[in-house]
Order: C-alpha cells, then structure tokens, then sequence
C-alpha cells in the first residue's frame, strides 16, 4: 500500500466532549488509499513535539479528499493539536499500517473503549451492519454510539459504572451479544486487558478475533523498532507500525 | 540540481550525494521508498546486524525527550543469516550503495560477521562499538582505546570492504578513540552514536524505558556532534562521516564546515521521511548560492 | 503550600524548599528580587567566583540551540575581593543561603579562594571543577579523578564550610569522578555543568562562538544529566544536587526519583525569571496529589 | 526601574513592508514604567525558541496598557512572532535596560538606521521636537518617517543608493545637520560602523551622544553575563541589557 506525506488543509477541529476532539483536514492522497485499521502520523510543524503522533483514521472521503481523526487530550501533542484551527496546515503521514481490519462478508462484532472505538467507526461504514459493543467508563463516553448508528445493525453499550446500558466491562456484555446474533468475527480496539478478555472469550465461543494493538511510536513506517513484540502464534517478530496494527489475537495474547 | 557538485567519494565509496541514512532509523532503505528515490541518496546504512537474530530490549523501547528522542531498541535484527538471504538481494537491485551496520561480542566475532559480509552488495561496513542499549561488549569497546583498536583490526583483517569504525560520543576525549582506530587501520570513522539518557515517569515513579536508560539523539545533540565532528576531523587523517542531530540542510553544512566528509540523519527522518533527499539538494543551492564549484570544498571550511 | 513538606536540609544547609537557582544563572539572586520572592527559595548559587577579576572570552558568548543554548561566557566576574566587598553584603540581607561557587587554576588556589570566602553570609562553596569556557585548569580538574580530588582536599583544608563539587559530564564514566571527590571529603556532588558543543555560521563559514566552542545547557540535555544523577546517586552516600535542562517542576520531581536531593535551575531562568520559585510550589502540588507527606520520601524511588 | 512578566493579549501584527513588521500587546504594567530606550524581551510560549528575544519599546500608553514594537523578520523567533495573531497571548518581559535614552531639555538629533529607528521613535515623542536623521538602504525603508512626522522639527533621510534624500550614509548628512540646526546632543541606534561614524563626527563637532548598542542575549536582565564589554572610557565592564543598552558613545567608542 501507498504512503504519503501531505500537508493538509484543517477543515474542521472540534473538541465532541472536553478532552476528546475530532480533526477533518483535506489530504486527498491518503484518503484515496485509506483502509479501517490503518493510521495517520501527524505533526503541526514548527511546534512543540519532535516526533509525529499516530492516529487511527476514522473516515476517509475519497470524493473530497477529506480525513478524519478522532484524538483524546493526552500530552503535548494533543494539546498542541486542540489549539489549531480550522485554514492552518497540518503535516499527515499515512495511510500506515499493512495489517488492516478484516472486511471479508460475514456478520462482524465491532467491540471498542474509548479512543479505541474511532477506527472502528471507519470500518463499520465499510461493513455491512455489523453488531457494534461501545465500551465506557461513564455515560458521557458513550457519545460514540452516534458515529455507529449510521452503520451498525444493532448497538450495544456497557459502562463501568452502569451509568448507561450494561453494568460492567466490554466482556461481560460478550454472552449476551453471541446469543442474540450470528457473530462470523470480532474485531476489538481498546485497552489490552479488554482487548486480551475478549479475544479470549471469542476463542472461548469459537469465533475469530483481531485485534488493533498501540505501541508507542518513533517511526510509523517499519524502520525503527520501538514497536515490535513476539508473535504468540508463531515466535516471528513484528512490527505494529508496518505488519499492524491490526492482527489476528491469536498472535497477540 | 548540479548532480556533479554534489556527488562524493566516502572512504572510496562512491556516493550521488553526501547525506545518507543513519543505522537504525533508515531501516534497509526500502522502508522509504514512497517518500523519496532510494537511488538519488548518498547511501543506505543498515540497522545494526549481529550474528544471531536479537530480540531487542523489552518494554518500553522510544520516548520524545525537548528536541530529541531516547530508544532503547537493544539491536533487534534478523541475523546475519536470514539479512544475507532476506534482505540483501533486495536492497542490493539499488544502485545505492549499501553500508552495513555491525555489532558483536567480541573482537573475533566482529570479525567473523565482517567476513560474511564480505559480499557483493555491501558497499562497505560501519562498524558499531558505541551501542548503549546492550549489555556484552558495546560499552568497552567504545569507551576503550584498545579494544576499539583491537574490533577494527579484527574487522580489517577479515573485510576487503572500506571500515568505517562507529564512534560513542559518551567518553572523555573522543580523539583518543578516532586515533585508536584510525592507527588500527580504519578507513574512516563516524560520529555520533547516542548519548545516554533516561527518562522517569513521575506518576509510577518509574524509569519510562524498558531498559532504564537509553540513547539521545535528535537536534538536541547537535552541538555535541557538531564539536565532536570537529575536534575529530583535526584529529585523524581519515574521513569523518558526521551524524547527530541534523535536521536541515543548514545542520549538514555546518558539519561539513566542520571537517565532516559527508553526513547522515537519524532520527529526523522518522519527523520528514524526505528528508535525506531534501537535505541534498538543500546543500546544492547553498554551492549554488555561495558560488562553491564542488561540496567538497567547504569540508573542513571554519579552520581556515 | 505546604513549607514542611517541602523544606530540606542539603549537606548541612537548611533550604525553604528544594529548588535552588544555578551558578551562573541567578547573578547574585538580587537581579531576580522583581520576578520572586527571594527569601522563598532553596539557595542562590553565584556566579563563579575566581581569585582575580576575569573579563570573561572575546566575541559572541552565547547562542541558541534547539531546546537549549550554548554559552562560553568564560568565568567573568569581579573577582573574591570584590565580590566580599561589593556583593556579599547586599545578598547577605536576605535569609536564603548563598552558596558560593568557585574557580581557580591549581588545587592550591582553590584552597586560599575558600579560605577568603569562609565568611559569614557564605552557606557553602559549590566547586566549579568543570568549566569547559577556560583554558587553565578547568577541563583537567573536571576529567581527572585524580586532581579533581586534589582540588576537592585542597577546598577542604581551608574551609569550615560544606563543599560541594561540582561535576563535568564530558567525561566517559562519572561515577568515578563523583567517587574521587566523595573520598577526599566533599560533603555532597553537583551536576551536571555543561555539554561541550559548538554551532557554525554557514554563511560566514566560521564558528558562531568567540571561544569556538561552548556548553550546552537547557532541556536538550535533561535526558544525559538524569542519566548522571541516577548513576552518581547510586555510587556515592553523599548528597546529589541535580541540575540540567530543568524548566518544569516535573523536570525536577524526575530528578529527586533519579537519587537527587535537591535540585537547581539553570538556562530555563532566562525564559522564565520566576521558574525557580514556581517549580518549588508545582513540587508541593505533586507531593498533595500523590499523597507524599515529605517531598524527601522520594529521593532516589525510582530504585525501589 | 521595576521589571515585570506579563501574558500580553496581542492587540495587532501586521507587515509594515515585507520584512519589517509592527506589534502592539497589552502588557500594562510594563507601559507604565517603559522609558525610552528600553526594552521588552518576547516570547512565543510553546513554540519553537528556547531564549527570549530583545526588542526596543516603540510606544507605551499608560492609559491603555498598550505596549508597541517594530520587528525585522530575521530568523525562527521573529518568524514564528509574524505568524501570531491578535488575540494571542506572548509573553513579555520588561521594560529592561537601567541605560535609557537622555529626555533632558535640550535639542536632540535622533540618528537612525533600519530597524535601530524602532526605539528613536518612543524618544521622539518623548522630546521637545526632535531632528531626525532617518539612514536607509533604499526608499522602501523610509516609511519610517511617517512614524517621526507627529512629533521631529525636521526630518532628513538618507539612503545608500540615493533614492531618496541625501545619498550616502547618515555620517554624511552630519555636517549639513549640524549647520541648519542647533543641535545639543545625539542619540544614535543603529549598526554599528553607523553608531561609531556617527559617534566620531559628533565628537568631532564637540557634540554629546550616546549610543544604543545591541548584543546577543540570553538573559536580558543582567545575570547571564552574555553581553559584557569593557568602557573604553573607564575600562569597567558593563552589561548592555542591565546597564544599558544605551550608553555615552565615549564608553563604547
Ligand atoms: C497505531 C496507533 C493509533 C492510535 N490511534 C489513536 C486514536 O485514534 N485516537 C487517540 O486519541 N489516540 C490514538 N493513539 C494514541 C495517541 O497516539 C497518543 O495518545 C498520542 O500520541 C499522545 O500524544 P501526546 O503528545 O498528547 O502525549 P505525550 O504523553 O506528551 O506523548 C509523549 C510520547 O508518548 C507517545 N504516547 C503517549 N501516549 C501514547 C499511547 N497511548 N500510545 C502510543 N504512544 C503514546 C506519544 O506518541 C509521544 O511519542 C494511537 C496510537 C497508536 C500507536
Ligand atoms: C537590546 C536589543 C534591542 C533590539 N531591538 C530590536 C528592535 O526594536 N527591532 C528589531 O527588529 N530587532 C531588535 N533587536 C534585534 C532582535 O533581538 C533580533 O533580530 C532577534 O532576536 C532575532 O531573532 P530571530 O529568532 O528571528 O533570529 P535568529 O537568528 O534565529 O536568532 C538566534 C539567536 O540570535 C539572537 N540574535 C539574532 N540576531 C540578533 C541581533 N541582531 N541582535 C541580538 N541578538 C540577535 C536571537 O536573539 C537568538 O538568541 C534588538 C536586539 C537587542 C539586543
Ligand atoms: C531508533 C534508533 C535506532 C538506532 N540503531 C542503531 C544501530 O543499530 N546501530 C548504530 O550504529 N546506531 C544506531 N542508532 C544511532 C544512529 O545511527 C545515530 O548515530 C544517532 O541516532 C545520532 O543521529 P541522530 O541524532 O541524527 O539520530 C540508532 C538510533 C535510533 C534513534
Ligand atoms: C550562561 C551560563 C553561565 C554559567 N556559568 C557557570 C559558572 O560560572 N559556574 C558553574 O559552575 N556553572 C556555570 N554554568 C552552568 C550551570 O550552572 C548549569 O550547571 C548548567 O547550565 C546546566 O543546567 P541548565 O541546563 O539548567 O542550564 C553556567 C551556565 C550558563 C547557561
Ligand atoms: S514505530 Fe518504528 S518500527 Fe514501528
Ligand atoms: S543578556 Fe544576560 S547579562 Fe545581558
């Protein structure tokens, strides 16, 4: 797959809730090649970070040429991205990554927590409604069903605190979900822990599983190293950047 | 671009430009190539290759430091094996030279790896004495006259390929190691390698790398290089590739100014995947605007 | 703000707070009276004070790099005689501890310089043994453990204050300077001082600095002066002052878990007059936050 | 003179030809003690420099707080100042420098060239109907006599190529100067080869000046010891950003 260096036009840079943004910038290279999974390293040249910061994408308008990102406020270079506006340039590098999501027919569970779920959003518009688990700590995180609801045949939500939907974890919502519909596969983006139970109760049901995994990131392209691990499956190295991120939760855990 | 008033010689190697890619962060070069024409570079340096595949350091391997980045990768590479099969009839269909970086446990191993890689396709060897992120050999022989000295006889004695023996910056008086080398028969030498440093993370109260500390690099080690640079280029006859920090097509001629030969960038390539094309041709119009017939002539320009 | 939780004792030296302003950097601390309280503060070290007045090095003495500076400033200042007479007085009016940082050009020198300033109104003498901005002396007392204690005994012998040495990190191994100085008596080491560098003007095709070269200081080298602090913690008893890039009361939080026992600000006093007094506050914060009931508790955590 | 370090509301940037640019901010404790000849020592925070950068105080209400300045784009710090806009927050720090400008009564000639005019401009309001001597490479640069217009007697302007005024450099309108008026003293700000020539005819003519020197800084307000010279008059040390930067050109010359 193609990788480009654009400098891109902010269309739009929102804050949804406090601390979590959406980002649409015009970089039509990337759009034309984007695929649900892969990811944008982005940098505001002449700022504050040296190194650039991956995002997954969460739309990409091949007709417009638009992308989409959706960011959590974390540290400097969130910060940093929160204060542009819309007309100022921003650099993308992208679309990274060669291990995409699966978009192979078949009825796909799309399960995610918090930041984790803006990749998904971009493969639920390529699926054909697919069942989606939106997984929270509290009701204001649950904003998300909104970007599923175009897509999904049916959403489920869990809060930690059961503010809203099912009390408890992503996984405890997995039976319940397995019974009510024909699940082919799952696709899972968020923390590892929920990353690590669903695919094991997925393996538990005997239903595929991939999984989007986060590294910290120098390079984004496969020459560094700073993100590789041991596949589980097979002993062979990998890098998240370039083999990722998304692979087959056999590998992984 | 004036492709002649770039192009350069490197410790007889033949080079389209002066700027290459630094060990580590240039991966075999292929990684680039949708950003920039891998056959209009100076050349590849390859990540560091061992005899035995390497894993690498666990846990957290890259942090962003002001102006600059600490890795602790710890050398992870296929081998000299499965590089050999894998990657260098790849990387060999360019027609830009290939220099291999090298790392080993001892002075005889560094030999033994140098004559597997006395091949077609190599263009040369760096040779690696200076990785901090390891815990056999790295340290001593980059701190250490002697065994420097002792690593680039071994690696001569085993290569027909020009040496280019890999300098630490984290000792006292880097000339003592260049000399070391230089008199052991090197046929160049290249600074810096990282200097190394540490991050803590103050909410776990714990260092952030997986290996405690690890190796700076970045534009904020570019006035350490950059004095290195210099005091090792009046310091030894043999040609200085200088690295460390450069960022910019102005950092590349400071360092030739400096006495450098030619230059490599790092880590500012993972910032502008372009940027060892861009560099170049940035050097040309500065020869352009200078009125500077040949690259070569500013080597070494701020002694004069 | 909590002052218990933060007041500290460094090396005998009762402090307010931790966070002291470095040599070089805070003047004589009055030239800081409209930007803090400078009766709330650790301690104010001056400005290196040699036996004879120094009209410092010729040309440009300082230089921005990226995320730091580069200074070759070379020791101005007006010499012991004047500075008991002119200025010792005036900074003896306010009750934070000046500690006097000085420099000389054999062992000997700096013995009859601490005789001069062991006075009152002095808390204690930092040991400048690492100035790499002047050509006497200066660069082999920083590297060689040797004359480093040397100099080390020598301040001893003539004075009844604590001794603090201040450390070079342009050295290959800096636990062995620390442990040198450690066994000839320092009561407590300092570091980092500065990075050699160097920066060139490419349109000029000389060096930027009158002195040629400088050293580097501000955020660029937090990583290597962490780096230094965690070792040189590690291998000595005595008390650790940390300093190098700090512009942040997490800069400074990472330098008390690396093992430091109180911390200074250097370069970043330039870009913020009020950091040191700010980052004593932003400190006591962390310690509310994280439940810490004395900001001593974290000394050297990160090793547990 | 009491300094300060305040967050100042940008109130306008803009070009005032390509590369010479004018700021206003609202730093109202700072214009409340500026006097001429000093200086504010700027920062983007959050961007791309580590150090402060020294301008000359161009005009200071009292009444509004506004603070003004004229920059030359010369590098990363002015170049990153070109691109804020009103609205933004920069931080300042001032007014700086214990060696100001002589307001006594008096006739006073202001010499200036390039962006050394910016602080001669604070003077001239400041003074009883100043001559000016406006020195530039070419006309492009001699906008800057409409900043002297409110408040000079008379203003000359010279320029390099001769394309406006007098063709030369300033020290050859000196003699003219000198003869159609009855100047008391001189207050040069400028390069240097223009404050030493300027300086020398002066002293020639048995007219008093006094010079605004500039030198790298890092510190700005005398702790740094970065921008030291020896009095050529005393031999004593001083320090352009504390006790100067103006200063008898008889101590510098
Ligand atoms: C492939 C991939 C896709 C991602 N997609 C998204 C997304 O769609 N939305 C979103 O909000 N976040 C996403 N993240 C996490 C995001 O990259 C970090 O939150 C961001 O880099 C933090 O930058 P900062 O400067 O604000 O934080 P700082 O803490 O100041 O960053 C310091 C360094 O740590 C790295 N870092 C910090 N947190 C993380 C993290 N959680 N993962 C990896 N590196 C980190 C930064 O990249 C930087 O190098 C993704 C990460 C990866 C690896
Ligand atoms: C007391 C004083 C008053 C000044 N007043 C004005 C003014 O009113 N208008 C104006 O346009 N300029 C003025 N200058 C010069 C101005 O400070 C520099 O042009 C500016 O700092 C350049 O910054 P930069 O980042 O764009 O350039 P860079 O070249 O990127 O700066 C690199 C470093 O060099 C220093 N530097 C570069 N040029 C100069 C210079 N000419 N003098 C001193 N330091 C320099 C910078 O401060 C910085 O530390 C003044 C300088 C001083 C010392
Ligand atoms: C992620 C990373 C990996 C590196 N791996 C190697 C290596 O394998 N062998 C080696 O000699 N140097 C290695 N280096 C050092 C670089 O080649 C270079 O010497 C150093 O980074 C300084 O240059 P820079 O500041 O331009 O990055 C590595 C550097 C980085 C950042
Ligand atoms: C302009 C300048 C002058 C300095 N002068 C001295 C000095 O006289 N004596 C000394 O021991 N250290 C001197 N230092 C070193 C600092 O005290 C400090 O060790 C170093 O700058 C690292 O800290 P920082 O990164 O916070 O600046 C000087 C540093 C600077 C920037
Ligand atoms: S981030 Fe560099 S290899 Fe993955
Ligand atoms: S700039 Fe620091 S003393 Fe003048």
């Amino acid at each position: 797959m193609k990788k480009f260096l654009e400098n891109a036009e902010i269309l739009q840079n929102e804050a949804i809730i406090p601390d979590v943004w959406k980002m649409v910038f015009h970089a039509p290279k990337i759009a034309a090649e984007a695929k649900p999974g892969q990811f944008v390293n982005m940098q505001k040249q002449g700022g504050k970070t040296f190194l650039r910061r991956p995002f997954g994408i969460v739309d990409a308008d091949t007709e417009t040429g638009a992308v989409t990102i959706i960011y959590r406020l974390v540290g400097t270079g969130t910060q940093e991205m929160t204060a542009m506006k819309a007309g100022e340039v921003i650099s993308a590098e992208g679309p990274l990554g060669e291990g995409v999501f699966t978009t192979a027919p078949g009825k796909a569970l799309l399960v995610g927590g918090g930041v984790g779920l803006a990749p998904l959003i971009f493969l639920a518009k390529k699926l054909d409604k697919p069942v989606v688990l939106v997984a929270g700590k509290k009701a204001a995180e649950t904003f998300w069903t909104k970007f599923f609801e175009p897509y999904a045949e049916k959403i489920y939500v869990t809060t930690d605190d059961g503010s809203l939907g099912i009390k408890g974890f992503a996984v405890h919502a997995l039976p319940a979900i397995f019974a009510e519909n024909p699940i082919d596969r799952v696709s899972v983006c968020g923390p590892t822990v929920m990353m690590q139970t669903i695919a094991e109760a997925s393996d538990a049901a005997g239903v595929a599983c991939e999984v989007s995994m986060e590294k910290r990131m120098a390079c984004g392209i496969g020459v560094c190293l700073g993100c590789t691990f041991e596949s589980k499956l097979s002993g062979k190295r990998y890098k998240v950047c370039a083999d990722g991120p998304v692979f087959p939760a056999k590998e992984v855990f | 671009m004036n492709k002649e008033r770039i192009a350069v010689n490197f410790a007889g190697i033949s080079m389209k430009t002066p700027v290459m890619g630094a060990s580590g962060t240039f991966g075999f070069g292929l990684e680039y190539a949708d950003f920039l024409d891998i056959d209009n570079i100076g050349a590849i340096i390859s990540k560091g290759i061992t005899p035995l595949p390497r894993p690498g350091n666990p846990g957290v391997r890259v942090a962003e430091t002001p102006a600059g980045m600490l890795n602790c990768i710890g050398l992870e590479n296929p081998g000299v094996d499965a590089f050999k099969r894998d990657i260098l009839p790849e990387v060999s269909r360019h027609s830009t030279p290939l220099i291999v970086n090298i790392s080993a446990g001892t002075a005889e191993e560094y030999g033994e790896l140098a004559a597997k890689l006395d091949v077609d396709g190599v263009a040369a060897l760096e040779v690696n004495i200076s990785c901090p992120n390891v815990k056999e050999g790295g340290i001593v022989f980059g701190t250490d006259p002697k065994a420097a000295a002792s690593v680039a006889r071994s690696v001569k004695d085993h290569t027909s390929k020009p040496v280019i023996m890999k300098l630490s910056p984290n000792v006292t008086d880097i000339t003592v190691m260049a000399k070391a080398v230089e008199d052991a028969g090197a046929d160049a030498v290249s600074l810096i390698n990282t200097l190394t440093g540490m991050a803590i993370d103050i909410y776990t109260q714990k260092p952030l790398l997986g290996n405690i500390t690890g190796g700076l690099s970045g534009p904020a080690v570019k006035p350490v290089a950059l004095r290195m640079v210099w005091q090792v280029a009046n310091a030894v006859k043999i040609p200085v590739l200088g690295l460390g920090g450069i960022a910019s097509w102005q950092d590349a001629v400071e360092f030739m100014l400096a006495g450098a030969s030619a230059v490599a960038v790092g880590a500012y390539n993972f910032v502008n995947p372009c940027a060892v094309e861009e560099i170049a041709e940035g050097m040309d119009a500065y020869c352009e605007k200078m009125g500077i017939s040949h690259i070569s002539e500013i080597i070494g320009k701020i002694n004069d």
